[in-house]
């Protein structure tokens, strides 16, 4: 289960922060916090490199293991929480993985804002693959366990290619 | 010879024996460290707010000639009352960083690199892309009913544009060009 | 903004931020406050050097939580769930604050008999559903009889029809165990929040709520904010001092991008943008003019905005150009217009100040659609990855997208910094505060009051050369605004057009010195433009006599030419004498709640409003938010109109009962009350009803279902 | 701000490796990893999260080299003065070259090593007794104001340049001169160990009685070493290598058993340690069984290799204590 | 009750540097957000260079630690302890079902300005000086970059700038903003702190008001709250002092600093005696063996 946040240091998308060496040096990469359960199931330390995959793209981001952040128990199921603040691009003096590449589109009925504070997501160590392997590797890591239950216009998952993709759960498989 | 006393009078060893110190206090400061005054003594006062998040810091912003000296949160603020955050206080770093752009810059169709052109030129141009983008694809009627609007040109404002700036950009994009595809980043 | 809007009336912030220091409990909620507004924190730890109690309700311990006193670990998108158990909690255990409740809130309405709640058969739907449409229809919500200006009451809170009864049942089944189940926070931890709350509600005591973006980009953001709107109704914390709701926008003028929007669905102040269906003006003003409340004025704010657009050329013959405006034909918000960027149909696109290309969900997606424009020009102060996204995207990288095959003609506008331009923002409390420009912006930057104004001269130039009909809009535009050396447009001349004047010109008078209480008073051509200056939106009449930008604003430039936005005398702790909160530089809004139903303060501790029987008419330390002169026991005659139908002990005066609104009759997409819904994308189904996710909800791109996975596109 | 290309190549060199190994540009700018700080998972660590507590020496190489040349400088001085006083002049003659000749070289290390070498001459700016590194650089003042006029006068005298009474005065002179420089001579080999026992690193400050002992001996063993290896093969400078020799040994036993726990573990445990221990060993027992044996230009030269190679060692284990934070809190529990 | 005491005390005008008032900082970590505002204040004010752009790992923490490019350093210390009477995870709800408790706390870190200054006795060039406000000054136009005082802080503050970074070789500190001071403006990070967690002012009000803060935090359930100021040790007290939360090793700082200027008096009675003894060496072997 993955939400979203934001830095004291940085500014919504960073056009006025990740420019700026003052702001920049106080945070200067994109991480993503797990719980130390989350990290010792998939076998990650402290700063290793993981990626996040889901239906819509794959960022990569640096582990930052915390106990702030806990897996939640809801009536026997484990659910684990990933936080990942938004704020990094592709350009500035600092860069990262952006979020949004994430999340996606969805109106909500009144204002049509995005659901950007809850998505399902899966976890895969290491780093992301780079060039033309990057197509070729997110078929294998999207996450076909993905939500329990879908929303009538939600795209039903087969249309997502490769249907060679191992049974779901959060990323147990992929501890390669 | 009196430029030699003056010479030796200013030696800190000569202050440190005549005053009997050890050498770490005020004799060993040099002229430059007596002379020193916060930068912004003489400069002028500008009352701003802060262009970072939705609090509203009252911001003072020094200048001197033409020239920012150093931003500061402004005490009488009832929100800030002279309180800044880390974005507030790098207000000034965010006016004058280095890769700041000043140029106007303009990428051709297919090109893979940006050229120069002249802040005028840009905006003849710019303006006639939306005359013509207007014209092709503006709408008068749909089945009977007088729209007058097109849908295609859209504008995506980001919402640290000063109220006065989108009363202009909705008087001109919607009342004036018929643009209905107008939004922003505040939603709720 | 319809969260807050359908509840009060007004779509902002109810409190300011200094007031949080007078709570005695505060949950923030759907914000790390202290990380994403960190001096607004300050007043919270104000509040909790004198005893308050801080709740943090956040799925992660951020800095917030650090100092907080209690951190509830919610599971994300279940705030509904926990806001919906408090508000059983409350109820069942009758410790709602029935002297404020009663009186203030529609929560003695009867509702008409046709209307049916989720409980009936669990599966998440209200009456009026329609399958085929995914939407709600008709109006099965609306109090019994229709009528929602004299809506029928039962005080005693018994009639099973009434809002009160509907409430209560609607929760019935949020019990702290299912809270557990949902939200996986331990029942204990989920009473000492309840107790902590209740602690703080009633005369002498009262709580306030703090949230962001953290409840509003949900798939049912609006319906968490009404969630948090019954709590503090029920509670008893609207309009009263250390009380209210306090949404704390990300940006320096969100508020300001709403109250003057570049939005496609409203006009400034809140106006609706007509659509295909309201050809002419009266037609228009029928349809969202509403009997009784501040809304029945709604002519006179339509009208002084088409006059301050069109000015001269805006008579009463031609509707006062009524016709010229764009009528829109669905939704034209950016998610739509996205997928016409997919398709190619979209031309071209200004970017003033957004960053789409990281800033906007699934910016894979966005990204694409910027390589398929014709034409796009950018306005930021740095490259920004939008605009440089044909050169330094992840696509690029991965050779999914060619710089020699992306056709898009890219014009980066360097803009000027927030120092080099003067213009008024909009806080999170709905305060105007004027920037004074201190320097003039380096090189090309210029700023984007510049960038229009060049291009409306441009544009008209062009209009005035043409004689095609379809430019007629743009020849009737009153572009008039005087320019300084630099070529920006005087910017205090554009808000002296915002507060508004008496359209006909006072001959050969005006200069800008204000005289004759006339501001701006000569347009560029030097002939004179326009006569005295407004006081309030009071003084607008719908006889095209008055124009004014945007109604609400209408008094921060009156008649003295004071640029109130830009007055630093902060007289008190509210801050009056500094800036101008818009309605009426009110800092608490609906404050007449602040005061009991018979006009005395609740408590000596909180008082804000009161009435004086003396000198008869309402005092207090902030400007009453009331008709100055109406009585607390002030009873409308049957058939009153407008204001004068508002009873005495009514605070919410935008609502045609001028209470505050438990339950929304009309307004809402997604159903009157809150019903708890999964997020789209959640691991566990839903406990409460057999539907998982919000019904109306709309997955954009039906017509490009295969888009949302990153496969096809 | 260093242009794109170097910041691009470091983040392909990051992206094949996953660490970037040379020095690099300090932006990482984005996704270069360093070493992490912190070992545990948790990012635990002593202290916070393993920060060091106090500041590790600055210095580089010039300073060791300093210490030795100044200590062979300031105690061939004292040897020149034994050797006038009881006539040894050639002695006197070489010994006083090889203090001038240290004289001159002792202030351009120093300055070789400042950050900011054209603002030497502020190190006379005040006189501090509280401040090691200031009586330093009054000594060393003091030392070549005296050496090289010394010197001076000498080779006047020696050779006969002027006549008469003027020959006598410049006999005086050197000779009062000469008690100068050996006056100062003897601090200057001795302050350096003060300098660095007076500071907040706790290897060293731990052992701030033991470190004057050792640079002082040191520098008298290295000067009566080179005298010898210039060819004054006298049974005077036999003695001063037997006796510099055998308290350098003292100081090695003493060294291996003073031990303070983790406090000074940077010495024990650390390879920087066996530095000092192997500099020890040469101009200690080496030197001593080798002249023992009456091979005095081995034992001469052992002495002055374990001089110089004893001299890098306390900087290098100063380093590393200095970045340890459990030694600082460990010594601080006396 | 509405909106009174809180206007603050870090934004009024002041003549302590004319008037030789001795002043300090007082930081609250119970009441720091971790905003890090002080930090970019600092920089921005002095013209600060960046020095790195390195993800650490620490918790929010990447500035690392104190030195000639980082003047303030905000620190997140993570411990497994209560804070206060918070409560956080189902060990402070009583059901304690083996979870232990948890708390975050930061502390904004500065040079110590100390009573006793180990840089300030060491500086051979006198370009560090005690100012009229009793704070430690390094002049820039006199260091000559000997690096000294790197190595006789005790609590390891200053630093020399390395090479790539603009105004290179010189030691750099804190200056507590003397330029701002003499003009009667307060230093940019106190002015700047949104909660106050940094205050300035007299040294001896501080010491008042921070003693006062104690016993109410322990009034408060925050038992293992206590001062860092260490006047026992050779040290005598520092004028920009902290309330902290468990044990200084936590945060870095040393238990029991102390000037290194104690350790000269026996260094130089070492050094004295190994000169004698050559000497006396020297001309024994000379008078036996020549």
């Amino acid at each position: 289960m993955l939400t979203t946040y934001r830095l004291t240091e940085h500014h919504t998308a960073g056009g006025m922060s990740r420019f700026l060496s003052h702001l920049s040096e106080l945070q200067p990469e994109m991480f993503a916090e797990i719980s130390p359960e989350l990290a010792r199931e998939l076998g990650v330390k402290n700063g290793d490199y993981i990626c996040i995959v889901t239906l819509r793209g794959a960022i990569e981001a640096r582990a930052l293991v915390s106990r702030r952040i806990r897996p939640v128990h809801l009536n026997g199921k484990t659910v684990h929480q990933v936080g990942l603040p938004y704020h990094f691009g592709t350009s500035g003096l600092v860069r990262g993985g952006a979020a949004n590449d994430l999340l996606s589109i969805s109106g909500e009925p009144n204002v049509t804002i995005m659901e950007a504070k809850a998505a399902a997501c899966n976890i895969v160590p290491g780093r992301l693959p780079r060039g033309a392997a990057f197509e070729e590797w997110i078929n294998k890591h999207v996450p076909t366990g993905g939500p329990a239950n879908l929303h009538p216009e939600q795209p039903p998952l087969d249309t997502a290619k490769g249907g060679e993709n191992p049974p779901g759960g959060h990323g147990k498989e992929e501890k390669e | 010879m009196a430029s030699l006393t003056a010479l030796l009078s200013k030696w800190p060893l000569i202050r440190q024996i005549r005053e009997r110190a050890d050498g770490t206090g005020l004799e060993a400061m040099s002229d430059k460290t007596r002379a020193m005054h916060a930068r912004i003594d003489d400069a002028q006062v500008a009352r701003s707010i802060c262009p970072y998040c939705g609090v509203g810091c009252g911001q003072l912003i020094f200048h001197k000639d033409g020239k920012l000296l150093s931003i500061e949160g402004d005490p009488e603020s009832p929100i800030s009352q002279g309180n800044l955050c880390p974005k507030g206080a790098a207000s000034y770093q965010l006016l004058t960083h280095s890769r700041r752009e000043t140029k106007m810059k303009y990428r051709a169709p297919r090109a893979k690199e940006w050229t120069e052109i002249s802040l005028e030129r840009a905006m003849d141009v710019v303006a006639d892309r939306v005359w013509e983008s207007r014209k092709r694809t503006f709408v008068h009627k749909q089945n009977g009913a007088t729209i007058n609007h097109t849908t295609a040109i859209c504008h995506l404002g980001g919402a640290t544009l000063d109220n006065e700036e989108n009363y202009l950009i909705k008087k001109l994009f919607t009342a004036g060009l018929g643009m209905v595809c107008v939004s922003n980043q505040a939603r709720i | 903004m319809p969260g807050l809007g359908t509840s009060f009336g007004r779509g902002g912030a109810t409190t300011a931020q200094q007031d949080l220091a007078n709570a005695d409990c505060i949950l923030i909620e759907g914000s790390s406050m202290a990380e994403a507004h960190p001096v607004g924190f300050r007043w919270v730890m104000k509040a909790k050097e004198r005893g308050a109690t801080i709740i943090h309700v956040d799925p992660r311990f951020s800095r917030t939580s650090a100092l907080a006193d209690i951190w509830v670990p919610l599971r994300a998108g279940t705030d509904i769930a926990f806001l919906g158990g408090l508000v059983r909690h409350l109820i069942e255990n009758n410790l709602f604050f029935r002297e404020y409740v009663v009186p203030y809130t529609n929560a003695s309405c009867i509702l008409s008999d046709e209307y049916r709640d989720p409980e009936g058969n669990g599966d998440g739907y209200f009456s009026g559903w329609n399958e085929e449409k995914r939407a709600y229809e008709g109006d099965s919500w609306l109090y019994k009889g229709g009528d929602l200006s004299r809506p029928e009451r039962d005080l005693t809170l018994q009639h099973p029809q009434c809002v009160f009864q509907k409430l209560k049942r609607h929760f019935s089944r949020y019990t702290p165990e299912m809270v557990e189940k949902i939200c996986g926070i331990p029942p204990e931890l989920f009473h000492k929040v309840a107790d902590a709350l209740v602690a703080a509600s009633g005369p002498k005591k009262t709580a306030a709520v703090c949230y962001a973006v953290g409840w509003t980009q949900h798939s049912k953001g609006v319906q968490i904010i009404r969630a948090a709107a019954i709590l503090q109704l029920l509670l008893g914390n609207i309009g009263r001092p250390g009380g209210g709701i306090l949404a704390l926008r990300g940006h320096a003028s969100i508020q300001g991008s709403t109250d003057i929007p570049t939005l496609y669905d409203i006009l400034p102040g809140y106006l609706t943008m007509p659509h295909k269906g309201d050809q002419t003006l009266q037609q228009y003003l029928d349809t969202y003019t509403k009997k009784t409340g501040l809304w029945s004025g709604y002519p006179k704010y339509m009208v002084s905005t088409l006059k301050a657009y069109y000015g001269k050329r805006a008579t009463a013959k031609n509707d006062f150009g009524y016709s010229w405006l764009p009528k829109l034909t669905g939704n034209h918000s950016f998610f739509e217009f996205l997928y016409d960027m997919l398709d190619g149909k979209m031309e071209g696109m200004f970017l003033m100040g957004q960053n789409p290309a990281v800033g906007a969900p699934n910016s894979r997606l966005q990204r694409k659609a910027l390589s398929k424009l014709k034409w796009l020009v950018v306005r930021d102060m740095v490259e920004i990855e939008s605009a440089n996204f044909w050169r330094e995207s992840p696509e690029i990288d991965r050779g999914e997208l060619k710089a020699e095959d992306i056709e898009t003609e890219v014009f980066f506008f360097p803009a000027a910094g927030h120092a080099e331009k003067e213009g008024a923002f909009t806080n999170t409390q709905r305060l105007l505060q004027w920037r004074e420009k201190a320097v003039d912006p380096p090189g090309d930057c210029r700023s984007e009051a510049w960038f229009m104004h060049q291009l409306a001269l441009r544009l008209i130039a062009k209009a005035k050369a043409s004689d095609d009909s379809i430019d007629e809009p743009l020849r009737a535009l009153d572009w008039w605004y005087p320019e300084d050396e630099l070529g920006d447009p005087k910017t205090e001349a554009v808000l002296t057009e915002i507060n508004g004047w008496y359209t006909d010109p006072v001959a050969g008078v005006g200069d800008s010195s204000g005289n004759e209480s006339v501001v701006f008073g000569i347009d560029r051509e030097g002939n004179p433009h326009h006569g005295k200056q407004v006081n309030g939106f009071a003084e607008l009449k719908a006889d095209g006599s008055t124009a004014s930008g945007c109604w609400i604003y209408s008094g921060v430039l009156g008649r003295d030419g004071v640029n109130k936005a830009n007055s630093r005398k902060s007289k008190d702790y509210l801050g009056h004498g500094w800036g101008f909160a818009w309605p009426g530089d009110r800092r608490i809004i609906y404050n007449r709640a602040s005061a009991r139903p018979d006009g005395s303060p609740w408590s000596e501790r909180k008082k804000l409003v009161w009435w004086d029987w003396d000198s008869d008419k309402w005092t207090g330390i902030d400007v009453p938010g009331f008709v100055k002169g109406k009585p607390p026991d002030f009873e409308p005659e049957v058939g009153a109109e407008g204001l004068d139908a508002i009873p005495g002990d009514a605070p919410f005066t935008l609502h045609e009962d001028g209470l505050g609104w438990l339950f929304v009759p009309k307004g809402l997409q997604d159903g009157p009350l809150p019903t708890h819904f999964e997020p789209l994308e959640s691991p566990v189904s839903n406990e409460l009803y057999s539907h998982n996710t919000n019904p109306p909800e709309h997955w954009i791109g039906t017509r490009h279902r295969a888009m949302q996975s990153f496969h096809l596109c | 701000m260093p242009d794109e290309s170097r910041l691009d190549q470091l983040r392909e060199e990051a992206w094949q490796k996953g660490a970037v190994t040379g020095r690099g540009v300090d932006i990482a700018g984005g996704p270069i990893p360093r070493k992490l700080a912190t070992a545990s998972p948790s990012g635990g660590g002593p202290g916070y999260y393993g920060q060091p507590v106090v500041k590790p020496p600055v210095w580089t190489w010039e300073i060791p080299v300093y210490f030795f040349v100044g200590g062979f400088g300031g105690m061939s001085a004292v040897i020149a003065l034994a050797a006038a006083i009881f006539h040894h002049v050639d002695l006197v003659h070489t010994a006083m070259w090889v203090a001038a000749i240290a004289a001159i070289l002792s202030p351009l290390l120093l300055i070789l090593d400042l950050g900011r070498p054209h603002l030497f001459i502020n190190m006379l700016r005040v006189f501090k007794p509280q401040s090691a590194m200031s009586m330093g650089a009054w000594i060393l003042t003091g030392f070549g104001a005296c050496v090289v006029p010394g010197l001076i006068a000498l080779e006047l005298h020696v050779h006969q340049v002027f006549g008469g009474t003027v020959d006598q005065l410049l006999r005086v002179a050197a000779g009062v001169l000469m008690f100068g420089s050996a006056f100062f001579g003897m601090l200057l080999a001795t302050y350096t160990g003060v300098l660095i026992g007076a500071t907040a690193i706790p290897a060293w400050f731990l052992h701030r009685t033991l470190l004057p002992i050792h640079f002082g001996t040191a520098g008298l063993g290295s000067a009566a070493a080179l005298l010898e290896l210039l060819g004054h093969r006298i049974a005077a400078l036999n003695f001063i290598g037997f006796y510099a020799a055998g308290i350098e040994t003292v100081l090695l036993i003493w060294l291996s058993l003073d031990k303070h726990g983790a406090a000074d573990r940077a010495i024990h445990e650390h390879r920087s340690g066996w530095l000092i221990r192997i500099g020890e060993i040469f101009n200690g027992p080496l030197a001593l069984i080798l002249r023992f044996f009456g091979l005095v230009p081995f034992a001469a030269i052992s002495f002055l290799i374990g001089a110089l190679v004893s001299r890098f060692g306390w900087i290098a284990v100063g380093k590393v204590s200095g970045s340890d934070p459990e030694s600082v809190f460990a010594a601080e529990r006396y | 009750m509405i909106g009174e005491g809180t206007k603050s005390t870090n934004q009024r005008r002041h003549s302590y540097v004319q008037e030789h008032v001795e002043v300090g900082f007082f930081t609250d970590p119970t009441v720091c957000i971790g905003c890090k505002a002080c930090e970019v204040a600092c920089k921005e004010w002095n013209h600060v260079p960046d020095d790195g752009f390195v993800w650490s790992g620490n918790s929010y923490d990447n500035t690392g630690h104190l030195g000639a490019s980082t003047w303030r350093h905000v620190m997140f210390v993570e411990q497994d302890r209560q804070k206060g009477n918070q409560i956080v995870g189902s060990h402070s709800l009583g059901n304690g079902d083996g979870e232990d408790p948890f708390r975050w706390i930061f502390l904004s870190d500065v040079c110590k300005h100390c009573e006793d200054a180990g840089c300030l006795e060491a500086c051979p060039t006198g370009a560090i000086v005690r100012t009229e406000v009793g704070s430690v000054l390094v002049q820039n136009d006199v260091c000559n970059g000997c690096g000294y005082c790197v190595v006789s802080c005790p609590f390891g503050v200053i630093d020399r700038r390395p090479k790539p970074l603009p105004d290179a070789g010189g030691a750099f500190k804190c200056t507590f903003c003397y330029d701002r001071q003499k003009s009667g403006l307060v230093p940019a990070c106190a002015k700047v702190c949104p909660t106050e967690s940094i205050v300035f002012g007299r040294l001896d009000d501080l010491r008042a008001r921070a003693t006062h803060r104690v016993q109410e935090l322990h009034e408060h359930g925050y038992d293992d709250a206590q001062l860092y100021d260490p006047r026992e040790t050779s040290v005598g007290g520092i004028h920009a002092f902290f309330l902290i939360l468990g044990e200084p090793e936590a945060y870095g700082l040393p238990p029991k600093p102390q000037v290194p200027t104690i350790y000269l008096k026996s260094a130089w009675t070492a050094a004295f005696a190994t000169a004698i003894a050559a000497i006396i060496a020297t001309l024994l072997a000379f008078a036996f063996f020549s």
